[in-house]
This record gives structure tokens, C-alpha cells and sequence, in this order.
């Protein structure tokens, strides 16, 4: 028994070492290097999200793999680090990007996570920039937190007046316990179509629910006009199915996660009428389209992050759109220090984005007044454009 | 009639559920008759059984990988039995459930792994998944299967466990362990056995409710096995039509709780009825009551 | 082999000065460690290890000592995570809080009305209040639970606790529940503490009890329940009362766990306390080895280093300066999974079986070090001879029982009776009325 | 020390234990008296083992009472499904329900050792003697945990008393031991010794010179005499060395399928036809 507690000791010692001597900067420039921390998830609820998020800050670091600050040029390095989509890991996912050092740190997909973050963030005083975590909580109480997006109100509210417009009644919200983007989307979109005169029935499903046999039944059961379930990829997955298998017979209406070729690949072939909002419509920026498609088809890695093919998603674009706006805000800042990243953020303009032109408000917030609207062609699997609608 | 076609769709949903529970809970049941081992590794068993069919699909025809799977669940199913339980047998009942907690943690972080943590989309098998309609209710084809299938795999299991040399000697192992191996009995061969027969089992009941909730991930098991192992324990733990009674009732419980209304509590239900059944009549519907020896 | 002793005035001083240097590092490596620097990993460990610590020992107590399988752990956590933030929220923070909720039912924070008329030592003390709050919550809660669960037997009992767990998972996510709970979404803004010493002098002080408690005389009643509950009852010690007494106890220290976790993390909702945390709890029990405090003290350090810092270069792509393409996400747990299931099979005990730490012991490894490294290759060549005299005897045995086989077969296929059937109970779930 | 009839310390009246359909234990009526030493004989499975788990509490007999020093403190009557089952006799002579736990019995000055040695594996020799005195502790448990003035005061007494009993059970030099690192013989000392600690007025022996060579079993003959007298108890043992019972019992009970089929001193037993064919059985 001694002997394994030896080794286990020694064991310990050599590891505190080996890491203690891994070397670690605290300004955020190394030599020739800025690092960049990318905060997203790769497992979990969100993990496929996530993963497509990052291919956009990877495709970005690709095109552009240095930045020019004064007269040097740095090299820039993406540290990236798996949240786990879970609340708990999220802290120490945090701490692990601000203790190798970061100039700045991009992502998540999924407020959670980010929310947990925040904390971390502020006492490092290391700035984030949120890439399509919608909820208001992420910016509210953190000034090292900005983001690229629009909020969950906005898009709560864009989805509401959709839905009034196109004469729809009665909605089903279906939200996952615990999940601070599905609640805070429904919440919204409660808010606002309520205050349009509609009719709202509301249900949760909890964590590892992969059988929405009964949710999909209860809607129609309760005479509902839409389906409004803006809730991850995987639980979309499941829902699509459902309401194949039971022809649920009214549109289903989400939020900016449905936007993925996941989605389109389990409709495909139905006869569902799905509608989402959000950031970003394939051929909007064609050169950005044919330059991602083409590393996705290079890079095996990357092709099965995206979900096996290269039809591109909103995230991906954002992921993109991220990783410039880091660029510009390391040019305004004139330094790798993340207290001046800080001060240069919110007085930043950038302009020639994928999705638009990002400027923040006091609170850290894109100013961003229009979502893209879609719709699923269920014959061939792809997203079409609608519209683009505002929240008045 | 209303009420009947208002709930009709929960009632067949949950009795499709309940089949694909019961096809689960027999292997725990089984599994604890005879070593007394909450074999917590068997929902993920169930959930890689699942996740090999989604990579077994692109290489060879349906027929071939459903038999595939079967035969995947029962090598991995005994084999974890053989590395894990087998060299546990004499030491302390704790001993052999952390055993089984470590397994499940390892296949699941395994499987976390290869998926990259994402979620896997079932293979479509069209003839399971056919949109059918009964009276008011639209369903697929699956939820109609299941219990079918369920019944006549439980009605043949029970056969040979009644009427076959090995089944005598099931019987036999689980009603006293040492006395039938000191009788000639090989133990280790009515062990494989039962996990064969679970494994497989489990393996039919993930080619089920994988067609019908199509969605994989590492933690898929998790929830399906522990409502099985209650259903299980419901029914009065080492019964097989006790755990296939208990599944059902769990399963139609569970979808009327939704379509109550009480979503947030679907879960949860399952285990109140467990700490209700265990407290009321803790040898379960059909267990039988056994006094402790001083 | 040579054995230091000590007499008892010098193994206090040690401790204390152990405890001191330990304290004493804790706070300057959080002062003095900048944010950014490479080894502020190692004030995150020391924290969640600490805390991790903490819940382990009371998940010991349970398990270890008292031979209670329970897996509730973490939904004790949940409440006293909970308990602990819905007292501590700030009232300006509420409307942003509970924005789902106008803003909750609970509209002031002990933590605020403390440190306004008391100052520093209110700030502390309207932070321990809430924590042992929280303690206390758990132990009503789980004597509640305790009074029909405790009846039940070794494995009913884990499967009857995690469905509690679970129960009360779902409870705290229910929206009806939301002025107080906020539902299923995140508390946050709650107080917590600005050096880690905070955490580890409450997790030491903890855990110096529950240490206190298992070499008392209760300590001892416990004991006996786990290695005989026939023999412990037949010597007049009332099983339901104790059992319950280390149930309860354990599961305030779990709930005091639980409000330090909330702490840590900033955040706090139910989600993530599912039963993968209590078998990561478990985890840390068995490597340490079940029925040695220290034991679970050192897996609950080694476990958090190893998942937050050590092998996350596994999931990285690089680590140890080791570069392939097997390191990708997952792989760390992979690793993991694997060293447990090592440890499980090949190393029942543990890192430290049911041994506890002692001056003595320590100090005596070090004296007799070099001798054994000495004798090392003369103890292994001896140790491969034994493996070999075994291996030989296994083989004979066989054979013989092979035989044995043979001869039992004939004789029960000539109708011999063999012996008399002997009842073998020991799984079995037995009531009985205490009236 | 002689036994003093005038004095009973215990009585069965009735005892019947049924499990299913089988009778384990059959209407038995057994008296033990102050300073007596009872032996309970008869063959496997005669059902004496499990009188001794009514009487200790573990079981709850199906009819019948156990009285202890004068009061009634197990007593039961057959109910629910056991009424229309229940194959004994006096069925309606009890009409009261009272079963007492096993920790309870004890505290009323029952002790007991068990027939497969039973001590605390984890636990040194001194410490499960230590942990038979728990009962009588008043330290509550956060007193025990803080050490507290009285918690080390009665810590301190418990353990003098305990080194004490282990002297006079020749067990003082093995106080630190693991129990189960005892050898056969001394562990059934040692089980004997921690039912001492419960400081009964009754004590129960289940075998204890099983699998004993005669050498020992004389030893521990002795042993229970003395043990009889240091501490002042009466003894109920259960025993298949006819030369121990013989030896020393006061008076004897005889057990076969449950039920009782002779009772006496020593000599009337040996000489009782009813016991002999039990023994032996009988030529047809």
C-alpha cells in the first residue's frame, strides 16, 4: 500500500512540476504570440453548436492568422477549452483559458455557460466577447462581457410578431428545464404575444428527455396554432421526428439553435412547416461561403464538426464574425493586455462583417434591430430566406 | 369517447415505452436474481447497443446490423462480466456496485469520446417508423411493435427459464447461490447465460426505442436503464413478468404524468413510485418475502 | 523496520503547524498568484478540491464507516447549494435575478442586513449563518427522507436515495416554486468569499469534526453497524437511531458542501447535480479508500487536479509535451474512466485502504526509505517466487476441484445425497415493526 | 455458587414460531431461575437457534410471551394471514402485541453470543468490548465529537472497565489486536467477553464450544462456571457437547422438530427414552 501511495506522490510531484514549467505569460503576448481563448462547448447538450461556432473562429484564424499591432505583427494562437455545456465545469473551463493567458476570450454558444463565466472573467478582468449567447444576464451585471448578437427580448419578441402576423392564435412553448436560453426565449416570446392578444400554453422538459411523444401530443391535444420550442439541436432532432410520426399538423417556430443542417437533415422528406430566427443567411456573403466550404472540404476534422457536410450555419458565420471583431479590438487596443482589449472594446466600430456591422451599446450589447427569418424546405433539406423582420 | 381519444396518444406512447423499458429491465432483473448486483452498466450496454447500429448501418444491410448489435450487446455485456464482476464475486457487495458504477462511467466517457459528444440520429429502418393511424391517434409503427414483440420474447424466456435444463439451473442459482454451485451447477456458465439473455435483449429493445426517440447521445442510457431497474424492482426484483408488469406501469404512469400536465415531475415520478413500492411492499408486485438468517 | 514515535504533545504541535502552514498557503497563494499566471490553476484546486474534499469525507462517513450505500449526495448538495444563494442574493439584485419571477418572493439577504449594522464581521458572519443554514436544512431534510429509506438494505438503499436525489432535483425546478427557487434557471450575485482560505478553513473545520465524531464512541457504534448490524444491534445498539444520526450527519456536511460549491462556482441551478456527480463523489471515496478520512481527502485533491488541470492537455491535443491525434475532447475522461476502473479492480484499497495519516507513520516512511529502496529488488525477487508458488498451488486446486466436480456429479447421478441444503439470506430485505 | 429457584429471571410461555408453514419453534415453555445455568439441546434444526432469536428480539414469535425479571416484554398472537395458517397450539390464549427490538432486549440485561462467532472485523479486541458499553453512554453525540469534559470522563471510565473485563477473560494481552486476528478459541472468549460489557443479568450462549477439541471445551466449561459466579448471572446455553451441558447445566431443555420433548436435571435427561430416540432413533 505504501509503495502505490509513493508512486501516487511522486507521480504528483513530477506533474506539479512538469505543468509549473510549462511556462506562462501574463500579458497575453508570449514572444510572437497572442492567444486568443475560445469558450464554447464540444460535449454536452450544446456540443454540436458549439463545435460549428468554433469552426467559424478556426476558419477565421485560418484567413487571417496574424495581427498587426503598432509595427509587429503577432502571430495569434486560439486556446480552446470544452465547457461541457454544464454549469459546473464551466468555472474551471474559465479559469483554465485566463490562467494560460489570454488577450481575450470568444464564445459560448448557450448562455449558461457564459453566465457562470462571467465571474471568472471579471475578477481576471480578462474581456469576452459573447458570440450568439442571446440571454440579457450574460452583459447585465459583467462589464468585461460583450457580445456580437442580438438578445433574447429582440428575438423573443421577433418570433412573437411573426407568428401574430401569419394569423396564428394559441402557441405551445416548450422549454428545457434549466436551460436559461430555451426559458428565456419562451419567456419573451410569452411577453410579447400576449401583449399581441394570443394565447400561450406553456411546458418544460427535463434534463436527458429524448421522448417527446407526449409534448408533441399535448399540443395538439390543448388546439394550438404554432410550436414554439426554441431548444438545442438535440432535443430538435428529436422533436422533428415526433412531429412526423404524429403529424402534428402546425408550424414549429425556434430561435436561432434550429438554424443548423441538422435540423434540415432530420426534416428533410416530411412535411413539416419549420421556422426560425436568426443571425445569418448562407449566400449572404458569397465569398465567405465558398472560402469556409472549401477548408470544411479540405479538413476532415472540420467537415464532422459541421455535422458531416458543408451546408453552413448561423453560428459558424458569428464564429467567423468574432474573430475579427478580436482582431480590430487587439488593433484598437494597441496591446495584448487584456485591461487594454478592455478599454478599446467599447468604443469599437467594425465594419465588412459576414452578419452585419457590430457596434456596442453601454451595456456591452450589439446594436443589431433585424433577424433573418427561415424556413425549412422539407423537399430538399435546406434553409430558404423569408424575411427579415424587426421587432416592431 | 373523447376522454378515451384525448388520452389515447399518451396511452400508446407510454405502452410503446413501457415494452422498450421491459425489454431493459429483464436483464436487471436477471442480473440481480441470481448475483444480487444492480448491474448499473446496463443502460449504457443499451445506449452503445444503439450507438454501433449507427455506425454498423453505413458499412452493411439493416438485417445484418440489427444482428450485428445483438451480437455486439452480448460480447460487450459479457465481457464486462468476466473483467469486472467475475474477480468481485467474493468481496463486499459495495465492492461489486462501485465496480458497476466504474463501468458505466468508463462506457459512457468512452462514448463521449467517439461521438465527440454529440448527438447521433438513429438509422431510419422505414417499415419501423411508418406513420400509422389508430382512431383518433397518429403514431408510428414502432410503438404498435413493441409490445408485441415484448410479449413474445417474455412469454419464450419464460419458457426456457421453466423448462430447460439451464433455466432449471437459473432458478436454481438464484434462489441459493452456494448450495447450487456445492450441487454441480456451473455458476459461471448461468452467469454468462443471463447476460446473454439481458444483453440481447436490450439490444432488440434499443432497435426500438431508437427508431421511435432517435437521438444518441453517451448519456442516453442513463435514464432509460435506471427507470428500467426501478420498473424492475417495481415488479419484485429476480421476476421476469413481475419487471415486464412494473414496465409498462411505469411507462403508462410516466405519459399520462406528461399529458397531466406535470412535465417537470416525469421524471421524478418514477421514483416516488419506487419509494412508495418499497415502502408499502418492498418485494416488489410478484416478489417473494425471504427472512434473514441469524 | 524502524517506527519513529512521538509522544502526543509533539504529534498537537505538528498538527497545528500543519494546519497553519496549510491555511497560511492557501491565503497568500490566492493573494499573491495573478489571474493570468499559469499556477492560478492551483488556487481553483485547491478550492474545488477542498470542497470535493468536504463532501467526501461526509459521503465516507455514510459509506466507510456506517456501511450505509447511499447515493444522494448530490441532491443534499442542490438544497444546500440553494438554501445557501436565495438567502445571499443582494436586494438590488433581485428584479435581475429573478427576472422571470418579478423579482421573487424573498426580498433582502442576511449577508446584506449582517455586514450593514455589523461591518466586516457581519459580511463573514452573514455568509457562515446562510452556509450552516443550509447544513441545517439538508439534516431536517434528510431525517425526513432517512425515516422510511433507512429501513432498507444495502442496495435498495443507494437506488432509494438517488431517486430522492432525483426527486428533489425536480422540485427545485419546478416553476410554481420560482419566487423562491427561481425556477430551472440560474441564481447568481449571491455573496461569496474573496480568499480561498475561507473555504478551506470551513472544509478543515468540517472535517475535523466528522474525524472527531468517527473516533468516538458513536464513531465506534457506527463501525459495528457497518462490519455486523446482527451483532451491533445484539449489543444494544439502537440501529435506526444511529443510522439516522450518520445519515443526518453526513448530509449536513454534504448541504454545507453544497452551499461552498455554490460559492465557488458564482452560479448556481440544478441542472448540473445529477447522479454523475454523486458517482464522481463515489469515485473519489474508492480511490481514496473507503473508511480512511485522508484517503478521501488526497482523491479529492488528485481527482480535481487531474479533471481541471493536469490532463487537460489530453482533451487538448497536447500534453506533457506529448503530441497526438488521440488527444481530442473526451479523452481525458477516457483516461480517467480507465484509471479508476484500475484502481477498482486491482486496487480495492485504495490509495490509502482504511489507514488514516499519522506524524508517525509519515515519518517513518521517510526513515525506512532508503532501507527499502535497498531491499527493493530482493523483496520483488521474493514477491515473483510467491506469485509463482501461488500460481501453482491455483492450478493444483483446480485440478481438484475439477475432481471434486466429477466425484459430486457421479454421486448425484447415483441419487447420493450430498449434504444438507444450507439457506444462504444474506441479500434479503427484512421489515420489522418498531413498535 | 448455587442457582436460586425462588428467583425466575425469565420465562417463555408458549413460543411459537412459524414461517410460512413450517413450525420452527412449537409451544415452548422453558423458566430460567437467578445463578441457574439451562441448557437448550437437541438435534440440527430442532429450532433452538431460532427460540433464541424470539427471545433476543430478532424474531417476532407467532404466539406466546417472554417474560424478563416479572414483566411481560415480547408477547404475540397469531394475525392477518397467519391466523387461518397457523398450525400450533394456544391460538387465542394471547391477545396482545408487543415485540421489542433486539438493542432494546439487550438493554434490559439480555446478552447473547452467536452460534458463527459474529465480532466487529474492523475493530481491535478492545474496541469491540468498548463499543458493547455504548449503550450505556450519556454524552450526547456532538458532546463525543467536541470531546466534551463528561465525553472524555466516560471515554476514559469505559475504557478502564473494558481492560478490566478483558483481564479477568484472559484476553488483556490481545487488546490491541485486530478480532479477527484472534485465534478460534480466544475469539469465542472475546464474544463472550463483549456480551459481559452489556453488563447483563442474563446471558445467552449460542454453541460456544463449537468445533472445540475436549481439552478446550473442558476449559471453557470452567470458564462458564466461573464467569457464572464472577459476575453474578444466570445462563441459558445452547450446546451439542453433551459432556459441557452435562457438565454444568443446572437443568436441561430438549428441543426436536420445535418441540419440546423432555425437560429435567442432567441424569433424568440421560436417561429419558423420548431423548435417546430423538438421539438416536429407535429399531424398528
Amino acid at each position: 500500500m505504501k509503495k502505490v501511495l509513493a508512486l501516487t506522490l511522486s507521480l504528483l510531484m513530477v506533474l506539479t512540476f512538469c505543468v509549473g514549467c510549462g511556462g506562462g505569460s501574463d500579458s497575453g503576448a508570449d514572444g510572437d504570440t497572442i492567444k486568443i481563448g475560445v469558450f464554447e462547448p464540444a460535449s454536452g447538450d450544446n456540443g454540436a453548436g458549439g463545435k460549428q461556432e468554433t469552426l467559424g473562429i478556426q476558419y477565421g484564424n485560418k484567413v487571417q492568422p496574424t495581427v498587426t499591432i503598432g509595427d509587429k505583427e503577432y502571430n495569434v494562437e486560439l486556446e480552446i477549452v470544452d465547457n461541457e455545456s454544464d454549469n459546473s465545469k464551466a468555472v474551471t473551463a474559465a479559469q483554465n483559458l485566463v490562467s494560460s493567458g489570454v488577450s481575450m476570450v470568444l464564445g459560448s454558444y448557450g448562455s449558461a455557460v457564459s453566465i457562470a463565466a462571467a465571474d471568472t472573467f471579471h475578477e481576471a478582468g480578462v474581456p469576452a466577447i459573447g458570440v450568439t449567447c442571446t440571454n440579457p444576464q450574460v452583459t447585465a451585471d459583467c462589464d468585461e462581457y460583450f457580445r456580437i448578437c442580438f438578445l433574447d427580448p429582440f428575438q423573443g419578441t421577433v418570433l412573437a410578431n411573426y407568428a401574430w402576423e401569419s394569423g396564428m392564435k394559441k402557441a405551445y412553448c416548450l422549454s428545457k428545464l434549466g436551460d436559461d436560453y430555451s426559458v428565456g426565449l419562451v419567456n419573451y416570446f410569452k411577453k410579447a404575444f400576449t401583449a399581441l392578444g394570443g394565447e400561450v400554453v406553456e411546458e418544460q422538459f427535463p434534463d436527458k428527455n429524448t421522448d417527446f411523444t407526449s409534448y408533441v401530443a399535448n399540443a395538439k391535444k390543448k388546439g394550438c396554432d404554432v410550436f414554439y420550442s426554441p431548444v438545442s439541436i438535440e432535443a430538435a432532432v428529436n422533436i422533428i421526428d415526433q412531429a412526423k410520426a404524429q403529424k402534428i399538423g402546425m408550424p414549429i417556430l425556434a430561435g436561432d439553435t434550429w438554424d443548423s443542417n441538422m435540423v434540415t437533415a432530420a426534416a428533410k422528406g416530411t412535411d413539416l412547416d419549420i421556422v426560425v430566427t436568426t443571425f445569418y443567411q448562407e449566400g449572404g456573403n458569397p465569398e465567405f461561403d465558398e472560402g469556409i466550404k472549401a477548408w470544411m472540404e479540405e479538413d476532415s476534422d472540420a467537415l464532422t464538426n459541421n455535422g458531416g457536410n458543408t451546408d453552413l450555419a448561423a453560428v459558424t458565420a458569428m464564429g467567423y464574425d468574432a474573430y475579427m471583431v478580436a482582431l480590430e479590438a487587439l488593433k484598437a487596443a494597441g496591446s495584448a493586455d487584456p485591461a487594454d482589449v478592455l478599454a478599446a472594446l467599447p468604443s469599437l466600430e467594425v465594419k465588412g462583417l459576414v452578419c452585419g456591422d457590430v457596434t456596442f451599446n453601454e451595456t456591452g450589447d450589439a446594436n443589431k434591430t433585424e433577424a433573418f427569418v427561415k424556413k425549412c424546405n422539407c423537399e430538399k433539406g435546406v434553409w430558404e430566406f423569408v424575411k427579415k423582420q424587426s421587432a416592431n | 369517447m373523447s376522454l378515451i381519444s384525448s388520452w389515447l396518444p399518451y396511452i400508446l406512447a407510454g405502452i410503446a415505452i413501457g415494452g422498450q423499458y421491459a425489454l431493459i429491465a429483464i436483464g436487471y432483473t436477471m442480473v440481480y436474481g441470481i448475483l444480487r448486483l444492480i448491474n448499473f452498466a446496463h443502460g449504457d450496454v443499451f445506449m452503445w447497443s444503439g450507438l454501433i447500429m449507427v455506425y454498423l448501418i453505413t458499412v452493411m444491410p439493416l438485417w445484418l446490423s440489427i444482428i450485428c448489435v445483438i451480437i455486439f450487446a452480448i460480447v460487450l455485456g459479457t465481457t464486462i462480466e468476466k473483467v469486472a464482476y467475475r474477480p468481485l464475486r467474493t468481496a463486499p457487495r459495495m465492492s461489486i456496485m462501485i465496480s458497476a458504477i466504474g463501468v458505466s462511467y468508463l462506457l459512457q466517457n468512452v462514448a463521449l469520446y467517439i461521438t465527440g459528444g454529440l448527438t447521433k440520429t438513429y438509422p431510419s429502418i422505414s417499415w419501423l417508423q411508418k406513420t400509422v393511424d389508430i382512431g383518433p391517434a397518429t403514431t408510428k409503427m414502432v410503438t404498435l411493435i413493441t409490445p408485441i414483440l415484448t410479449i413474445v420474447l417474455v412469454v419464450g424466456l419464460v419458457m426456457l427459464i421453466n423448462h430447460t435444463k439451464i433455466g432449471m439451473a437459473m432458478r436454481a442459482v438464484s434462489r441459493d447461490f452456494e448450495t447450487s454451485s456445492l450441487m454441480g451447477i456451473d455458476i459461471n456458465r448461468v452467469i454468462t447465460v443471463t447476460f446473454v439473455i439481458g444483453c440481447g435483449l436490450a439490444a432488440i429493445g434499443s432497435v426500438l426505442f431508437f427508431s421511435n426517440y432517435t437521438g444518441i447521445n453517451p448519456m442516453s442510457g442513463a435514464m432509460p436503464g435506471l427507470k428500467a431497474f426501478v420498473a424492475a424492482v417495481f415488479g419484485g426484483i429476480g421476476s421476469v413478468p413481475g419487471a415486464v408488469v412494473g414496465a409498462f406501469i411505469i411507462g403508462i404512469c410516466e405519459n399520462i404524468i406528461k399529458g397531466a400536465g406535470w412535465t417537470t415531475f416525469s421524471d421524478a415520478f418514477t421514483f416516488v413510485l419506487l419509494i412508495v413500492i418499497l415502502m408499502v411492499k418492498p418485494t416488489g408486485l410478484f416478489g417473494e418475502k425471504n427472512i434473514d438468517k441469524v | 523496520m524502524a517506527r519513529v514515535t512521538l509522544n502526543k504533545k509533539t504529534k498537537l504541535v505538528l498538527s497545528f503547524l500543519g494546519i497553519a502552514l496549510i491555511l497560511l498557503g492557501s491565503y497568500l497563494a490566492d493573494e499573491m498568484i495573478p489571474a493570468s499566471s499559469n499556477m492560478r490553476m492551483f488556487v481553483t484546486v485547491l478550492e474545488k478540491g477542498a470542497i470535493y474534499a468536504l463532501v467526501a469525507v461526509s459521503m465516507n462517513l455514510l459509506n466507510g464507516f456506517t456501511g450505509l450505500f447511499s447515493l444522494g449526495q448530490a441532491g443534499f448538495m442542490l438544497i444546500g447549494a440553494y438554501t445557501y444563494a436565495i438567502f445571499t442574493i443582494p436586494a438590488a439584485k433581485h428584479a435581475d435575478v429573478y427576472m422571470y419571477f418579478d423579482g421573487g418572493a424573498i426580498q433582502w439577504s442576511i449577508e446584506e442586513a449582517l455586514s450593514g449594522s455589523l461591518g466586516i464581521v457581519g459580511h463573514y458572519l452573514g455568509m457562515l449563518i446562510p452556509i450552516i443554514g443550509a447544513g441545517l436544512l439538508v439534516a431536517l431534510i434528510a431525517y425526513l427522507i432517512g425515516i422510511p429509506v433507512l429501513r432498507l438494505k444495502s442496495d435498495y438503499l443507494a437506488i432509494a436515495t438517488l431517486g430522492f436525489a432525483e426527486i428533489l432535483k425536480a422540485f427545485f425546478q419546478w416553476n410554481t416554486l420560482g419566487p423562491i427557487t427561481n425556477g430551472s434557471n440560474v441564481l447568481r450575485k449571491y455573496a461569496t468569499y474573496d480568499n480561498s482560505i475561507f473555504v478551506v478553513l470551513i472544509a478543515l473545520i468540517s472535517i475535523a469534526f466528522i474525524m472527531l465524531l468517527i473516533n468516538s464512541t458513536y464513531g465506534r457504534a457506527f463501525k459495528a453497524i457497518r462490519d455486523d448490524e446482527i451483532a451491533a444491534e445484539a449489543m444494544g445498539v439502537n440501529l435506526f437511531k444511529h443510522k439516522e444520526l450518520a445519515f443526518v450527519i453526513s448530509s449536513f456536511f454534504a448541504g454545507v458542501g453544497g452551499a461552498l460549491l455554490a460559492m465557488f462556482q458564482g452560479t448556481i441551478a440544478a441542472t448540473p447535480f445529477t447522479t454523475t456527480m454523486t458517482y464522481e463523489i463515489l469515485l473519489i471515496v474508492v480511490i481514496g479508500g473507503i473508511g480512511s478520512v485522508t484517503g478521501s481527502i488526497i482523491g479529492a485533491f488528485l481527482f480535481t487536479a487531474c479533471s481541471e488541470w493536469w490532463l487537460r492537455g489530453l482533451d487538448a491535443g497536447t500534453w506533457l509535451g506529448i503530441t497526438s491525434e488521440w488527444f481530442r475532447p473526451g479523452f481525458r475522461k477516457v483516461v480517467f474512466a480507465v484509471i479508476i476502473m484500475l484502481i477498482v479492480l486491482f486496487a480495492a484499497q485504495g490509495i490509502m485502504g482504511t489507514k488514516e495519516f499519522s506524524w508517525e507513520g509519515l515519518l517513518s516512511w521517510f526513515k525506512n526509505l532508503p532501507a527499502n529502496l535497498k531491499a527493493a529488488p530482493a523483496k520483488n525477487k521474493a514477491k515473483a517466487q510467491a506469485k509463482k508458488e501461488a500460481k501453482a498451488r491455483d492450478k493444483a486446486a483446480k485440478a481438484q476441484a475439477k475432481e471434486d466436480k466429477a466425484n459430486s456429479a457421479a454421486k448425484a447421478a447415483s441419487g447420493e445425497k450430498l449434504f444438507e441444503p444450507l439457506p444462504v439470506y444474506d441479500h434479503v430485505v427484512v421489515f420489522k415493526e418498531g413498535k | 455458587m448455587k442457582p436460586n429457584r425462588d428467583i425466575e429471571v425469565m420465562r417463555l410461555s408458549d413460543i411459537t414460531m412459524q414461517f410460512g408453514g413450517v413450525v420452527a419453534v412449537d409451544n415452548l415453555n422453558l423458566k430460567v431461575h437467578k445463578n441457574e445455568i439451562v441448557g437448550l439441546i437437541g438435534p440440527n434444526g430442532a429450532g433452538k437457534t431460532t427460540a433464541f432469536n424470539c427471545i433476543t428480539g430478532v424474531y417476532e414469535p407467532t404466539n406466546g410471551s417472554v417474560t424478563i425479571n416479572g414483566e411481560v416484554v415480547i408477547e404475540n398472537y397469531p394475525q392477518g394471514k397467519m391466523k387461518d395458517t397457523y398450525k400450533g397450539r394456544n391460538q387465542g390464549k394471547y391477545t396482545e402485541s408487543k415485540a421489542m427490538l433486539p438493542d432494546k432486549v439487550t438493554k434490559l440485561g439480555v446478552a447473547r453470543t452467536f452460534q458463527n462467532i459474529r465480532l466487529f472485523k474492523g475493530m481491535t479486541v478492545l474496541e469491540n468490548v468498548m463499543l458493547a458499553m455504548h449503550m450505556n453512554q450519556k454524552q450526547s453525540i456532538f458532546g463525543a465529537a467536541l470531546h466534551s469534559p463528561l465525553a472524555r470522563k466516560e471515554e476514559a471510565k469505559m475504557k478502564e472497565e473494558a481492560l478490566e473485563l478483558l483481564k479477568k477473560v484472559d484476553l488483556y494481552e490481545n487488546r490491541d489486536d485486530m478480532s479477527t486476528s484472534l485465534p478460534y478459541g480466544k475469539q469465542r472468549h472475546l464474544e463472550i467477553a463483549r456480551a459481559l460489557a452489556t453488563k447483563p443479568s442474563i446471558l445467552l450462549l449460542d454453541e460456544p464450544a463449537a468445533g472445540m477439541n475436549p481439552q478446550e471445551s473442558d476449559d471453557l466449561m470452567k470458564f462458564i462456571g466461573r464467569i457464572r459466579d464472577e459476575f453474578d448471572l444466570s445462563i441459558l446455553m445452547i450446546e451439542h457437547h453433551m459432556q459441557v451441558i452435562m457438565g454444568i447445566c443446572d437443568y436441561i431443555y430438549v428441543l426436536n422438530y420445535g418441540g419440546q420433548i423432555a425437560d429435567g436435571t442432567a441424569e433424568e435427561i440421560q436417561n429419558n427414552p423420548a431423548v435417546i430416540e430423538a438421539y438416536l432413533g429407535v429399531d424398528e
